[in-house]
């Protein structure tokens, strides 16, 4: 099970920032271990911003997205208290959904 | 190595004859030995014969720092001096695109390294050489245009080389490590590096 | 002889001037690192140590927040500022991770092999909770003014002796940590070296450990970064925990006396 | 997947109808998502073949392209940070590529209304590289390009 991701969703003015860490190897499946074996890809390829449930960002990542990922855009519309939720999903199907509340 | 067993005592009077708190002083060196054979394990190709100090290691760990007194530096050099062994076929410069290689190469004598995986001078870690290489570091002097700047005789390949081989010989406590004298790097790769900093064709003279 | 010794004269006279130490890379790396600060991961592990702080476990299933790191049972916030420091129950001077190390065996139960057996995590497989552990109590000393006390006469011989170690040369190279960090100014590669003799140097270094490393997508703790330090000295393996740990972290942490601690950082 | 889900999402197209059905509970973020990781772009390998699988063949230069907190030089490739703001009206979504990487597409973002056309990520590469920013707005595509050097970290860790 990955960690929380940490989120931060701060106003400022009309628009609203939203920052979020994400704990992920973001292996690329072109490094080898210490066994000389390819380490299998293993990556997030998928992640949706919401507010209140509405889409606000949608992205899709291959493996040059680097390991613990960051993202960071804004949004207009967003009021103290309104709901943001990120959810992302890897290659083996892992997913993982972190709520906050715009600060 | 007679020179190397009469000089740690020469140091010790040197220096921390000078301190004015010697019983302190020799009590913290004692816990400090002891904290060092408590403190670490073997691992890969590092074994705890690695923390047995030869004398100029022990004469610069008390320098603590600073210069040693000419006189202890003057032994040092001299001692060092002694174990350079100069190639037997008179040859003192290599292949530089090889001396090159072994600039770049940061690993080997790590306990994380593969023993019998490369071993690389790391010279770019300290100096400056070729143009090209924006990433170096500034613990040794720039040494662009080596060869350049002091020409090619053999007076100058034969400093070159033993310098590589053994630099405490030239200057007492030197931040550079040994690379010949500590087995380092094989004969032909010190010829390598010369050669990376004498060759009118390496890049480090351009 | 006399030859190879007029040649280094000249040679030391002929040491051309660096022309590209400063300027355009230099500047370049400097806003690398400035457009970094902006989401540091260590962030993650700052929330999983939290929760293991909090979180009942072990043989005992206790929490470790009746855990004592210097200021009294349970007091996380700027604890770190005042470590190491002599501790009475374990007669010990000890820093951050020794002292987890103690809580986890006196409060938890675990053995003490248990509780250090990862010190140091690799990915997702090794996370090491005792790297979050710290990463979370570290966080609770920013902007706290280091204090690290010097009372007790293990404290002051701790630092004593970590200063001796200090200038230890051994190994294959002749490494000592006075090599890289005895002077002003210097780099390795286009790594910016601190000088840890002066209170402004260790300052510097030490208020920014622990630090997620880019370099390999961990959040390191001092510990690690002496246990990697002799590794690329050529010495063998430091122990977790160990005198020489605890003597040369003492030796840094009192000399960055006085300054604002400022981690969990990111870096190369 | 139940037919229904299928019908629906096959007949819309796209983002706009998954962040619908999103908005609505009809779909929850993870079981959208399944559907909408572009395979055959992010398995390119040349820039041409990139910038085609993604829609845009042929894509005009555009100063209105601009990166912010993008350094020239990375000091570890591992962690290379981009930002990209379009100042292209009607911007869509913008696409990061990075001509020297083994797979050149590291990150599609589509960008719905009201968002900001801006986003900033960090990205791995391998060597020193053009970094490009592909931007498709009002069904036209724009690129930008910089240029990052890669340099070697320490002295190995």
């Amino acid at each position: 099970m990955a960690d929380p991701m940490r989120i931060r969703a701060a106003t400022l003015g009309d628009s609203t920032e939203v920052k979020v860490l994400m704990s992920h190897e973001m292996e690329t499946g072109q490094r080898k271990d210490a066994q000389g074996q390819t380490i299998p890809a293993w990556f997030i390829q998928n992640v949706i911003v919401t507010w209140n449930g509405r889409t606000v960002l949608s992205a899709q990542w291959g493996t040059a997205v680097s390991k613990n990922p960051f993202l960071s855009f804004k949004f207009k519309g967003g009021a103290k208290g309104d709901k943001i939720a990120i959810s992302w999903m890897d290659n083996r199907g892992d997913k993982r959904t972190d709520e906050t509340v715009i600060a | 190595m007679r020179p190397h067993a009469s000089l740690g005592l020469l140091v010790v009077t040197a220096i921390v004859g000078a301190c004015a708190t010697v019983m302190d002083e020799s009590e913290t060196a004692a816990r400090a030995a002891a904290a060092l054979k408590a403190s670490f394990r073997p691992a890969g190709q590092a074994g705890l014969d690695r923390l047995e100090q030869d004398e100029t290691q022990r004469a610069c760990s008390l320098a603590a720092g600073k210069a040693p007194p000419k006189d202890v530096a003057a032994m040092i050099e001299q001692a060092n001096l002694a174990t350079i062994r100069y190639p037997a076929d008179g040859k003192l410069l290599g292949d530089w695109k090889n001396g090159e290689r072994i600039a770049q190469e940061g690993r080997g004598k790590q306990f994380s390294d593969d023993p019998k995986g490369p071993v690389g001078a790391n010279c770019y870690a300290c100096h400056e050489l070729s143009k090209a290489e924006v990433s170096f570091g500034t613990i040794g002097p720039s040494l662009y245009q080596y060869g350049k700047l002091r020409g090619n005789s053999v007076d100058v390949q034969r400093y070159t080389f033993g310098k590589i081989y053994n630099s405490e010989a030239f200057a007492a406590c030197t931040n550079m490590p040994r690379f010949g004298h500590k087995g380092i790097l094989s004969e032909q790769q010190i010829k390598d590096v010369a050669a990376l900093l004498l060759d009118p064709a390496s890049p480090v003279n351009q | 002889m006399k030859a190879v010794r007029a040649v280094f004269a000249l040679a030391a006279l002929a040491v051309a001037p660096s022309l590209l130490a400063q300027g355009p890379t230099a500047d370049g790396i400097a806003k690398y690192r400035a457009a970094l600060q902006d989401g540091n991961p260590a962030e993650l592990w700052e929330g999983r140590g939290e929760a293991l702080w909090k979180q009942e476990r072990g043989p005992k299933q206790v929490s470790l927040e009746r855990c004592d790191l210097g200021l009294g049972a349970g007091v996380v916030k700027g604890a770190y500022a005042q470590l190491p420091r002599y501790f009475t129950d374990a007669d010990r001077v000890m820093d951050l991770e020794t002292r987890l190390v103690w809580c986890m065996v006196t409060l938890q139960g675990y053995t003490e092999a248990d509780a250090k057996k990862n010190p140091f995590g690799s990915g997702n497989d090794r996370k090491s909770d005792l790297e979050a552990l710290t990463a979370y109590i570290t966080s609770e000393s920013r902007g706290v003014k280091m204090n690290v006390p010097m009372r007790h006469a293990k404290e002051a011989e701790a630092y004593r002796v970590g200063e001796k170690l200090f200038y230890f040369r051994g190994g294959t190279h002749d490494f000592a940590c006075a090599t890289c960090h005895s002077e002003e100014g210097k780099r390795i590669r286009l790594q910016d070296l601190p000088n840890l003799t002066t209170a402004e140097g260790a300052q510097k270094a030490y208020t920014t450990w622990p630090a997620y490393r880019v370099s390999q997508g961990e959040l390191r703790t001092f510990e690690w970064r002496l246990y990697d330090c002799f590794r690329q000295q050529r010495f063998p393996e430091l122990v977790f925990g160990s005198d020489v740990a605890i003597a040369l972290t003492m030796f840094l942490a009192r000399n960055a006396n006085g300054a604002p601690f400022d981690a969990p950082a990111i870096k190369r | 997947m139940n037919e229904m889900r299928r019908r629906l999402i096959q007949s819309g197209g796209g983002m706009t109808l998954l962040g619908l059905l999103l908005a609505a509970g009809w779909l929850k973020p993870e079981e959208a998502q399944a559907q909408t990781w572009n395979k055959a772009a992010f398995d390119t390998h040349s820039l041409t073949d990139t910038m085609k699988a993604l829609g845009g063949g042929d894509p005009a230069q555009s100063k209105d392209i601009v990166f912010f907190q993008t350094p020239e030089i990375a000091e570890n490739g591992a962690v290379v940070p981009i930002g990209v703001t379009s100042n292209i009206p009607k911007t869509e979504s913008i696409a990061i590529l990075i001509e020297k990487n083994p797979n050149l597409l590291a990150a599609v973002f589509d960008i719905p209304t009201g968002t900001e056309t801006s986003i900033s990520t960090r990205v791995k590469m391998a060597q020193s590289s053009n970094v490009y920013a592909l931007v498709r707005a009002d069904g036209k595509y724009y690129v930008a390009a910089k240029d990052i050097k890669v340099t070697l970290g320490g002295c190995g860790g």
